[in-house]
């Protein structure tokens, strides 16, 4: 007996005691432990003490641990950012061709997911106005990290410095940390001013040590930079090569990075595909084709095959870690293909009309909404005199920690950021609450 | 099995590009001033309509779990439970990782027992959620390893690590990533590792030995408590990688076998989908003298409330939030489904399912005795045109070509979720491709969506984009 | 511009001006006006006064609408059952080639759906050991109406009248009523005894006008019937036929319909499948193959294609409206196939064990918490000394409409079935809740 | 195209029956007594995975609106928005119908609010959700009127339903059901109706004139108000059936043309799923005067209260609780996603993309103008034939061989959700065919699943369950 309903053994193995026995008969052993080739000394004799649920039982019990969240209306963004994601992405995403597929390494039989994927990689370069784009790293922070990686290695001189700006999230600064102190490189901040890169504090902190520069737009806290050409230019005045963080809602509205120089983007593609997933991201890379053998993560290319029909595979696999081991561009294996599977249809949902007019949505409930917060006795929004793009910062009278719990208390959620200052994020997800989260704010403020 | 295919014959290509249903290029207009924004976007502008009908075209030229066996080694393709992605759905799975520690005793909650979950199912003291995926993982560990090794003072000078020969691909990269030099181990002649190698390899620069067990051609390592006890010995650590968790559960742990780090790999051992190559995760489990170096947060119970905390000496973050949190959650779904006597049938019925496969086949399987997967060698045929001839008999081949200690490796691993019937017809399938010539296989497949394809041809001409398509 | 961001026209066509000029250009108009050759003093030129919104927004109006119901936990029954329904179910059935397909007219091309039917008939057939079961009517009480109507056809001699219990839910009844007035029939009941068929009332009421006696098991109040052989035998005795109504949980376990002589089946298939849906079910129908030319609605049937492949098609048609018109076997043809769908998948994934795990635990857990009630002071459980399936009626010393509302008023519902009877269902979708609902139920009915 | 084939060449079949990849026969253990038992039960007993996978290949082997496109006349096979799924799984879509109206507010203001936006859209008075289909809102249309003519004591003198000739063939079974005559009217030479014939068939004894318009032919109905007229002189009342509603939204409404009573088949103008058959809603329709008589419960609004009420008159129920609710929700959803705009230009592209096709196809179309659909004539050829070589071309082909009125027709009605690259690829399967000799006709399809399917064998030889395969 097996099904739904088997009191015993998992519910994913199909094998009836007859089929068992009948099996065991043809390998030649007695039982199912004679298999296992384990020396009595390591042999496991415990339990795990896990209490085995039925389907109903197991899904109760998220319920019921899920449920103890507190049901806030989130005015939060800093490098998670949430918009609507249709209905087609769910649907389409979960059907289990896609769903429950391996990488694609016989590309005969998985030339839908392959398809999908280079339309993918197509969207981002498009966006980014790169040349090319990878198949995906994990998120925003991973890919920040593996872009000064690739700058190490393809950069003519030696040197050892990145620099990033001191606005980068302390997440994402750890982690490029992580990744780039064995390679030797060592990460240093440069200044900003009222939110945006202070093109002359970075100029007297490049050098020639600098092999990559990195700067965000819009930046964490919600400002769109507007002297991303001197940053380009700075940095391949010194032979470094301009790593820019954005993402594809951004990407669709602000200046092209190609078009001042980025050399690299990197960012967090989850921001369309992707509910508010608790930081599970989409790492979006793109880059010049001259790096092309540099890139680190898969990259889906096409061929013909035999019947001369146009067709899909991976390529220059060579790079990566299966094939070339210790000398990969990365060690990447598993990825987030399923997430870019999601972010294309969502992109593609869109399409450009709909995907620019989002973007354009990201900075006009942020201007109205900050001129609303404005208007309240003791707050000042925003807080820098800057372009913003979904969030910005408000300067507050009263001190900011009770404001952001009393405003928990009521039920919504904004990002604590100084003593006085507060972040707070707005999109097509929470605009309908704009009124209410407002009018909250006014009674805490004051 | 015949895939299906759509086609456009007169154009010579499948389904269509979206670029090739539609491409619009729109001017952008702003109440941004105009040198803050991009001139102009081309994407497609399509329907909803229009693009079900080209996904749900690309997903039947996909192979899934769900079409038929697919019994790649090493990548444990086990079935998905349904149910796992509806309660990854749940609203309150879907939150902002920033949210305050009162507002997310829910999350916390599952955090914390997910992490108790993984520790007694790897005899481990403490585990981290955070890593992305089994490689990053690794390089979680040797991060791990690295801090605990500084904090004794041997950092400078244990900068080696010891990899078989055997060991997948992501161990030697994340040891470079990690800054270390790579020490290729080679296996014995019984296909394991062999002693006086490793004697002869570790000593005071050796920073960690990884090792997979049962490793990648299904053989448990029987000396694994004298490898511990060498490694240890020289002042080195023990990696467990888990990518072979899936033949052990319940039979053996890595921390009670020596291991002091490991990874696991959820969406192989715990049945969380592959996605057409992720998300999956990756969590560490360590033994106690190592939790401190854990990444920050983890998650603790204090009086009946779940509180963040970072480890004493954190090695700090490897993701930029908290790792891919809707993969966690199945993973929680599916242990808790299980339990005790689930996991351990999982493991029994893949190790079955392994040794019965291997018996039907023709072909020869070197190294035994194996678990779950086992690795048969296609001899005289190239068992990469081997792996293209199986496809035309509906079924997916096993991994090829890797490990190289068998040559023209097939790397079997049916898992547990395939009963004999299914067994039998891949038994079949190989058995049949076993006695055709080279002709047959090397102009195989013809049953599938695209026929053989030039793999040489997409490195040499390099299209990436639908942009170059245009060019 | 069309895309999910549309603002104006459809967004489900997807029409660009150009391509409607185009198009316009080809037909020879020069306007979609142009196109409608309606008369003028029939035109409308009016609105509908229906807002367009966003899928985001009509998600939210829906969620705020519908969740104006108050979350109960529901003991009901009374016709409407919920048992757990596996996640598979839902994965499978909205896979888009099965729900967005049309009737298989065209079975080489649908040769899935057909094989999904066959089997749905085949296992209904093994559930009721009657030869045949058609590919679904709309609910119980349309399949019971269907019933008779075949009874009226197919019996030899005259006759106009149909037999019921008086415990048939009022519902079926009127339904029944509707359908069999055009063809002059005429419903009558008859008696019960301690909630069971009074097999001595029936044999009053019969003669040789009936064409059909129906009988349940089990029944409306819960109780299992236990003169099913006798019910048959007396409408066999009078030529007429012996409908019967169940389920399929029950079927799996209670008498075979076969072997106490049933004609006919139905009842609501639905059971398995379908979530609680506001009444929404899938009619059961199974019957004897001497009435395959005179059954109702769609069935399924084998042939080879010209591979001598086996294959599926509909069958019979020749039955059916679209062909036959006013001499079919029923008006019916858009049908419930996607729930017969639903509820293979259900009945395969339970299994035989499976399924008959289930039906025993409505007989236990009925029989338990009957118990509970029956110890709490004032309150008498069951009603009927008989054997129970899932539901109960519970005497209660003090009058039940206030305790029907007090336990509302605390988060649980339960029926009014008479001044001082409530009727209380339990399966696997509530047993979790049963000691909160005993706990509660003393409160109240004391 | 080539469409998916799960095949077991050894067998002769594709994808086995459950029953043949197990049967199992469990002996029933109950508490019961045994002579309130059977003895055992006989059906497959399979697990997850393997049910997965024989569900995912069937799928492969169905054709649906997202495979292709699906332009059966009178069928208005429209893409099902992804969205009205998730609407209808929403919790409180999910409850049990004998709920307290108290309990219950949000669902009586849904299903009041659905009313609302049906009767204008209709232009009807007032309107009952309960007919769970097409069909069956004929039927309760036909009990309201019949309960009309009651009321005035002409029941049994109204013993005539006048239908077209070239109505859908539920029109006369469903006069027949409620144990009317029917009397067949011939088209007219325009394929419309014959205003004189009308004249003479009308009278004392007609209770009800059922009549599509447009009608099946695409055409409207020109002279309706003349038709409206006759019939009310004559003591009848006029009922719409709304399968072709699609054709008219916005521009004119059943109501403002005279219409009694009409059902909404919402799986058709609101593009609820076809499911492979079912379920639908065939909510109705009615003039004031008809109000009392409908279907008991339905819904009213009182001092911001949604109460369930019985008409004065009702005739009863036609559905054991409240109908399809689930497809109802996803009908709102629908409805409240389009709105004016949406549901205007839905028509104005239907209509567009029926005209467009027909200019562009070789077979003749006798009849114009036609509206959302047209009814072609294969000529020589035999429609069957025609739609089964269509079926090579990857396109589902029309409703064949009916309305009769057209000899060979091929009934066509692409909806407006298909652009013109699709249309011309239909165009272009149409034309192909059109140059097709017989014998090419007859052999095909050859790229389906199953190839031509020998109909008549299977009543020949009737075997409907899989327990006649064992025979």
């Amino acid at each position: 007996m097996t099904g739904g309903n088997a009191s015993t053994g998992s519910p994913y193995a199909p094998h009836t005691a007859e089929e068992t026995m009948a099996m065991l008969d043809a390998v030649g052993v007695e039982s199912v432990e004679a298999l296992f080739d384990i020396p009595e000394s390591v042999r496991f004799d415990g339990e795990f003490g896990i209490e085995r649920r039925s389907e109903q039982a197991t899904r109760r019990e998220l319920q019921r641990i899920l449920g103890k969240n507190r049901n806030l209306t989130e005015f939060l963004g800093r490098g998670q950012y949430s918009h609507y994601v249709p209905s087609l992405v769910d649907h389409i995403a979960d059907r289990s061709e896609f769903l429950t597929s391996y990488t694609q390494y016989q590309p005969e039989v998985t030339q839908g997911f392959l398809q999908a994927l280079f339309e993918y990689q197509s969207m981002l370069v498009e966006l980014t106005g790169l040349e090319i784009a990878n198949a995906s790293m994990y998120d925003h922070a991973t890919a920040l990290a593996e872009s000064a990686l690739l700058a190490s290695r393809v950069r003519q001189t030696s040197g050892n410095k990145v620099l990033v700006p001191d606005y980068l999230l302390s997440g994402r600064k750890s982690v490029l940390e992580n990744y780039t102190e064995g390679p030797g490189l060592v990460v240093e901040e440069f200044g900003t001013d009222d939110g945006n890169v202070d093109v002359n504090a970075l100029s007297e902190s490049i050098d020639e040590d600098v092999v990559m520069v990195y700067a965000e737009n819009p930046t964490t806290r919600g400002t769109i930079e507007e002297n991303l050409t001197e940053i380009g230019d700075l940095a391949h005045d010194h032979d470094a090569l301009f790593c820019l963080g954005s993402d594809p809602v951004a990407l669709s509205l602000l200046q092209k990075p190609a078009d001042v120089g980025a050399d690299v983007v990197v960012g967090d593609a989850g921001t369309l595909g992707l509910p508010a997933s608790y930081g599970m991201g989409l790492g979006l890379f793109a880059t010049r084709e001259e790096f092309v053998r540099q890139v680190p993560g898969r990259l889906v290319g096409v061929s013909e095959d035999e019947d001369e029909n146009r067709a899909f595979t991976l390529t220059l696999q060579t790079r990566e870690q299966h094939i070339r081991r210790e000398r990969a561009t990365s060690n990447i294996c598993t990825n987030q293909a399923w997430v870019a599977l999601r972010t294309a249809i969502h992109i593609a949902y869109l399409g450009s009309s709909g995907l620019v007019e989002l973007a354009e949505n990201c900075v006009t409930l942020a201007d109205d909404l900050a001129e609303k917060l404005d208007d309240i006795r003791g707050v000042q929004a925003p807080v820098h005199d800057r372009h913003h793009f979904r969030e910005f910062v408000a300067h507050t009278d009263q001190p900011a920690p009770p404001i952001v719990a009393d405003l928990e208390e009521r039920g919504f959620a904004v990002h604590e950021v100084g003593e006085h200052e507060v972040q707070v994020c707005v999109t097509d997800v929470n605009e309908h609450a704009v009124g209410e989260f407002v009018t909250l704010f006014q009674e805490v403020a004051r | 099995y015949t895939q299906a295919k759509w086609e456009r014959e007169e154009d010579d290509l499948y389904e269509p590009l979206l670029s090739e249903k539609d491409g619009n290029e729109v001017e952008v207009n702003s109440s941004l001033p105009d040198e803050l924004t991009r001139d102009s976007l081309e994407l497609p502008d399509l329907s909803e309509p229009e693009l079900a009908r080209h996904y749900t075209r690309l997903s039947q030229m996909n192979y899934g779990i769900d079409s038929g066996p697919y019994p790649l080694g090493s990548c444990t393709m086990k079935y998905n439970p349904k149910f796992t992605e509806d309660v990854a759905a749940l609203p309150g799975a879907s939150i902002h990782p920033d949210r305050s520690e009162e507002s997310v005793q829910g999350t916390l909650e599952l955090m914390h027992g997910l992490q108790d979950y993984l520790a007694r199912i790897g005899g481990m003291d403490a585990v981290s959620l955070q890593p992305p995926a089994g490689a990053a993982g690794e390089f979680t560990g040797i991060l791990v390893a690295k801090a605990f090794h500084e904090a004794n003072g041997e950092d400078d000078q244990r900068t080696e690590i010891i990899v078989p020969d055997s060991a997948h691909g992501t161990n030697p990269a994340s040891a470079a990533l990690g800054g270390y030099d790579v020490v290729e181990l080679p296996s014995g002649e019984d296909g394991r590792v062999d002693l006086d190698a490793l004697s002869a390899a570790v000593g005071d620069s050796t920073a960690l030995f990884m090792l997979t067990n049962p490793n990648t051609l299904g053989l448990f390592e029987r000396d694994i408590e004298e490898i511990a006890e060498t490694v240890h010995e020289a002042g080195g650590l023990l990696y467990y990688d888990g990518a072979n968790l899936n033949a052990l559960l319940g039979r053996a742990r890595p921390g009670d076998m020596g291991f002091d780090i490991m990874h696991y790999n959820v969406h192989k051992t715990f049945a969380t989908p592959h996605g057409g190559g992720g998300p999956g995760a990756g969590p560490i489990g360590v033994v106690e003298k190592l939790a401190e170096f854990l990444p920050a947060p983890r998650v603790e119970k204090t009086d009946n409330r779940y509180e963040r905390f970072d480890p004493e000496q954190t090695i700090g973050k490897v993701h930029g939030f908290t790792g891919n949190w809707l993969v966690l959650v199945k993973t929680y779904a599916y242990i808790a489904r299980l339990g005790d006597e689930g996991l351990n049938d999982a493991s029994a019925k893949a190790v079955l399912n392994a040794n019965y496969l291997a018996s039907q086949i023709e072909y020869e399987v070197p190294f035994s005795p194996f678990h779950h997967e086992f690795v048969a060698s296609a001899g005289d045929q190239d068992a990469a045109d081997v792996a293209k001839r199986m496809l035309d008999y509906g079924v997916h081949p096993p991994t090829t070509k890797w490990p190289e200690i068998v040559s023209e490796a097939l790397m079997t691993e049916p898992t547990e979720i395939e009963n004999r019937e299914t067994l039998d017809q891949l038994a079949e399938a190989f058995n049949a491709v076993a006695g055709e010539d080279d002709g047959t296989l090397e102009s195989a497949p013809q049953k599938t969506t695209a026929k053989r394809i030039d793999q040489a041809s997409a490195a040499r001409n390099l299209r990436l984009s639908w942009q170059k398509l245009d060019e």
